[in-house]
């Protein structure tokens, strides 16, 4: 934040310091400046004892980011065979965003909103991979009964609150959980998610304007994965420091290496404190996205190369090279780890299948609360 | 029978509702220390105190969606516009999340929030502030949509507004603010929404108005009645659900319609309401059902070009003999 | 003659007119480097260089805004929307800005300017990605709303709107865009605005349907022809100005309408034009307009709701039977 | 702009820098800061001289201010007297900023865009009084003929895009504005006027972006007098510095005491200087509005003593006594320039008075260009 930020509770009269500063000053136009500063979470500079995780503690991290993956795996092949249409939006490598977020948080009391990329963030905080899959699949055993589909996870168990398709309109949604918190004393904080690109959306600048108005306990968290579809970041904006959209809210702002668990789960863990205390927040995730925007995207926009040497970073093998470096674990123990997830995704996919179609009645359910709501009578004009 | 102006029922719907129920705020621009725009929430702040009467930035888009996520959260939002004609910023925010993501989510969250404030036309203000938007937001399933002519049904109707766990926008007029009307001052006066009402009965022809244009049909009904014709007015109170029962029921005994809305023609509520009359009651209708609406133009500033602009009793009395064949 | 795809035929469209005049440029999501999220713009970043064919953030209120602007000092934008359910965040600066500035300038600025993109039902995207949006927009005057069914009405349409000196609003649909059909390669194919095309005659039923629903119409029109009777199927092509004459003349043969619009019902424009037609042809209708839409529902995910939510040829086939009252 | 900041052609790895840091830097989360510059325009603080203004250009910026403020001061008596209606939001103390802004201007080949709040930039660029107060009579003779009334005022002539209502949403046209200037390449630049207020609408991020990210010709510059109707900026902002809003967008920004034409003056030059280059640029003019929101404002959100303190700095009272204090006029000659603006004036409510009403039928004009469009018929529906 700025040092000479003053208090928005005193009303400010910079005109009439503007004047002043002429007596000090006949020689004008005057520059100034001011000094901003903002917090780094650098990749590999914590380690898990500084941040007091035990070594279960990251056995399930690395059990969180693996679910993930393999079921984003298996959802992808589902497409293949067709029993999943529409978008499939995947959001393998980003995996240590959502686990190092799911972590920090009191899941059940705390909320999440994000965008349309969400089964990451979705089986992170404990949505189960059958009523996942089955969502994929629409059918009714799908956590929104099939009425979602992938762009659309939502658990009021567990405080996600979508899953969110239009870019940049969940964001005052975020801002607006927030505020339920707070109203409410309830010592709940919400954490916004939203991508690099949906930055180009007013809402943004009205959510964190009124985040950093009303002290709200929400962190804004952009995941910079570098492109939106098949727009760089520096394509899309004027200055892709994001991190420097905080300054002009009162937000206090972050960067974060996306690649690294332990940073995430650490920017997390003080974001997170920074919101009980009502301090609203920025934080700007560098990330990165190793499939296609969804399923059909060429990638034209980005070299092998440069893939290739992101994958080098994948956060599901940097944090398990972590745990036998600091012999916290060792092959088989991994392995099982990896059998149980395959189990689990393998039983989802079947679960899915098994799970019956929504019944054609239920098409005018969940619109409204209102039983007996009297819809538009297509008796007549549509013969059912 | 208490008598209020129209702004003062609404404010007394808000005031009741909210000292019943903690979890009711009130948002919006200039809506606290500057006791409203149009001085409906006046005296608010004081009596509920900054964390229930909100002030907010010029920022629509995102006011509305703040009131939505707190709405999913657990609490009750009333958030004004200052009018609708800035609820296009904020469109977005009404139809996209209010209206579908209960849909979205399987049933998982509801969304008891109120979107209220001044719609359609105010006189000479040009034409990006004179919107009539009931048919834009009653084209989507998941809102309802409600807009009283008077004092009573507005009072009766914002408590059921507030007291619904769906999203409900509330149309009121700037126009009609000041406008006195005896309100029931029943215990807990509350009117469901999806009910018209029949403002007076005739069996000629049967006249259909809401908001502002419900005091043109009453004046065509006088007119009508001059000449010895006897016309039935219905006031729908609520745009979505239409309660159609009602409308049917009157068209059936007088066989002829003529519906007044200020809105502009194209596909307005005044379309849906002629589509549904004669699709049916096609064998009831002695007459094609006659719309009596704004100009096909933008509102215009001009002092004689807007009162041009404006559906008036005048043409509505004329429609009426046309679908009657007499004059 | 030549065959192309839906895509190609907007492309040419674009690409004819680009080269025919130097103002005109391309602006949106991915449209440049991408060559467009359904790929109806490829290869004219190649062609026109980065000038004209230009990729845009994540912003539709600012680059739609951009192009009203740019339209206002001489330019003529194609602004594209990748769909128009993202138009909504960009509402205000369609209808508050490209439709009425005009008016509140006396006529000193003009607006020609084209938004286009892929509108409607596209299938198992869900709620917030399937809205029909044409009676939202055709409600304003002010606009002008175009969506064809095939590529050659595609081809000339478009051309006709680029070169119109008033906003057009012209929809697509990405399920249309690989669809082929012959196109004509006349020196300089334009359609003119406003004219609706009689795609087969009869005389037992009118049928009228725009866009995909179109294709709806001509198998209802077959399953009819099977049972003896002759539909006659007119695709409006324009939605605002409506041609209702051409309208009006079929309806006065057939006596008889079954309009299928993929819209949610309310205030859709299968209302707007069963009024007009009822207000205008009322005594020789010997049926109720019949209207097979989408339902009245926020459009669901799961294939089987999907396919139940939308309007179906079966549907209007048996609508048909109704309105001619066999069965 | 921020000295840290790349150019945005290049694109960034950030990632691999924020990564790069750990081996400097063990010890983290780590504290990062940027200087962000601006420049100041302070009250007072330029001369005549310095600005290569003469005597005469002094005077006609004198009467130039004084023919808005005497044009106003009519129309709120003739909206006493019903000769006008709707809204009418007058500038009344912020006269210097439109003044300063027309004479750094090449009018009629650069333009200009703001709010509702427009009879005075209007009236500066050289609309005349006759058609700004027919327009806000209704009468056929007005600039928009009577269709646009206060609010819209509209002239192709002098480079005057409106005049607009709906606040925040001129913001991205006035950059489309600027971007067709480059596009053709005729030299001109668009000065984009907002309101503080409008700050609070997401347009200004979208369109603030695309300005950065385009370098196009433009200037957009807040208004700020402090209040959005009732609500001052600390009220409405997290962070009322609106001069902090350039950096994330890479526009410099100045802040620029709006009650000193000299003031004004010189910093329009500066930033159509920049504008010209295609660097666009953003400005906070701090000014203030002498009478209410608009004619039914109670203004209790405001002291007697505040308002009183403002009108010290009222910026014609300021010119007058600098062309005294510099012996540049004396009374007889500011007087008579009193009396050709009043009789101007006078003149405009006269013509305005004279000018007949818009006929009906022009209800359907200046609507579609296209002559014969075809309007919904109401020959049957409703009885013309
Ligand atoms: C308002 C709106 N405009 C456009 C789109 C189409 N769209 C879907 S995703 C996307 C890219 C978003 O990129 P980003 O925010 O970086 O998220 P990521 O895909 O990288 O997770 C776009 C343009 C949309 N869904 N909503
Ligand atoms: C989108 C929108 N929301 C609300 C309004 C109502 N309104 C008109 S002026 C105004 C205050 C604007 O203040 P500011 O931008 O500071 O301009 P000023 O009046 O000070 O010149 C408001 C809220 C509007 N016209 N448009
Ligand atoms: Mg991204
Ligand atoms: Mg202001």
């Amino acid at each position: 934040m700025a040092s000479q930020t003053e208090k928005k509770a005193a009303p400010r009269k910079r005109s009439t310091a503007a004047r002043k500063k002429t007596s000090k000053n006949g020689q004008a136009p005057k520059k100034t400046t001011f000094e901003v500063s903002y917090t780094t979470y650098t990749g590999g500079a914590f380690t898990h004892e500084a941040l007091g995780l035990s070594k279960d503690q990251l056995l399930g991290m690395y059990e969180n980011m693996l679910l993930q993956r393999r079921f984003e795996e298996r959802a992808a092949q589902m497409y293949g065979k067709q029993k999943i249409a529409g978008f499939l939006h995947l959001y393998i490598g980003q995996e240590a965003v959502s686990t190092g977020a799911a972590y920090a948080l009191n899941i059940g009391s705390d909320s999440v909103i994000t965008a349309y990329r969400d089964h990451g963030i979705g089986l992170a905080l404990g949505m189960t991979a059958n009523e996942g899959m089955a969502e994929l699949f629409g059918k009714i055993g799908g956590s929104s009964r099939g009425k979602g589909g992938s762009m659309h996870f939502f658990s009021k168990e567990k405080g996600l609150f979508g899953g969110h398709g239009i870019v940049g309109g969940h964001i005052p949604v975020g801002v607006g959980i927030a505020f339920a918190h707070k109203y409410k004393g309830d010592g709940g904080v919400c954490l916004t998610f939203l991508g690099d690109g949906a930055m180009g959306q007013g809402s943004f600048h009205e959510a964190a304007n009124l985040a950093g108005l009303y002290d709200l306990p929400v962190v804004i968290i952009i995941e910079n994965n570098q492109y939106a579809m098949g727009t760089a970041t520096h394509r899309a904006f004027a200055d892709p420091d994001f991190f420097k959209q905080g300054e002009p809210y009162d937000l206090h702002a972050s960067v974060v290496d996306g690649m690294d668990v332990l940073a995430v789960y650490k920017a997390m863990q003080d974001h997170v404190a920074m919101a009980r205390d009502n301090k609203p927040s920025l934080m700007e995730i560098q990330t990165y996205r190793y499939r296609g925007h969804s399923m059909s995207d060429p990638m034209k926009y980005r070299t092998k190369e440069e893939l290739e040497a992101k994958k080098d970073e994948d956060p599901i093998i940097r944090l398990k090279s972590y745990l036998l470096q600091h012999n916290l674990s060792d092959n088989d123990e991994t392995d099982a780890i990896d059998q149980k997830v395959k189990k689990e995704v393998l039983a989802a996919v079947e679960f899915a299948e098994n799970s019956p179609l929504p019944p054609l009645e239920t098409i005018y359910e969940d619109i409204y609360t209102q039983e007996d709501y009297p819809f538009i009578d297509q008796r007549f004009s549509t013969i059912d | 029978m208490a008598e209020l102006q129209f702004r003062e029922a609404i404010r007394a719907a808000m005031v009741e509702e909210m000292e019943r129920d903690e979890s009711i705020f009130l948002i919006g621009e200039e809506v606290a220390e500057y006791n409203g725009a149009y001085k409906v929430s006046e005296g608010m702040l004081d009596q509920f105190g900054a964390k229930r009467v909100i002030d907010t930035p010029i920022s629509e888009n995102g006011f509305a969606g703040l009131g939505i996520g707190a709405a999913m959260n657990g609490l009750r939002p009333i958030v004004e516009f200052m009018t609708f004609n800035f609820s296009f910023v904020a469109i977005d925010q009404i139809i996209n999340n209010a209206a579908k993501i209960r849909y979205m989510s399987g049933g998982q969250f509801s969304f008891p929030i109120v979107f209220r404030g001044p719609n359609g036309a105010a006189g000479q203000l040009a034409a990006t502030h004179n919107t009539s938007t009931e048919a834009i937001y009653a084209y989507f399933p998941g809102l309802k949509v409600v807009s009283p002519s008077n004092p009573d049904d507005a009072k009766g109707l914002l408590k059921a507004a507030i007291r619904d766990d769906d999203p409900v926008l509330f149309l009121e007029s700037e126009l009609m603010y000041g406008m006195k009307g005896e309100v029931s001052d029943a215990e807990d006066y509350v009117i469901p929404i999806g009910q018209a009402r029949i403002a007076r009965e005739g069996d000629d022809v049967t006249i259909i108005a809401h908001s502002k244009s419900y005091w043109l049909a009453l004046k065509a009904a006088d007119m009508l009645a001059e000449d010895g014709y006897h016309a039935e007015v219905i006031d729908p109170r609520t745009i979505r659900p239409l309660d159609m029962d009602t409308i049917l029921t009157s068209i059936k005994k007088t066989n002829r319609c003529v519906i007044i809305d200020e809105s502009n023609p194209y596909g307005g509520i005044a379309a849906e309401m002629a589509f549904r009359i004669q699709d049916q009651a096609f064998d009831y209708l002695d007459a094609p059902v006659m719309r009596v609406t704004a100009k096909d133009v933008p509102a215009p500033y001009a002092k004689n070009l807007i009162e041009h602009y404006m559906p008036s009793a005048e043409a509505a009395y004329k429609a009426a003999k046309k679908v009657m064949y007499v004059n």
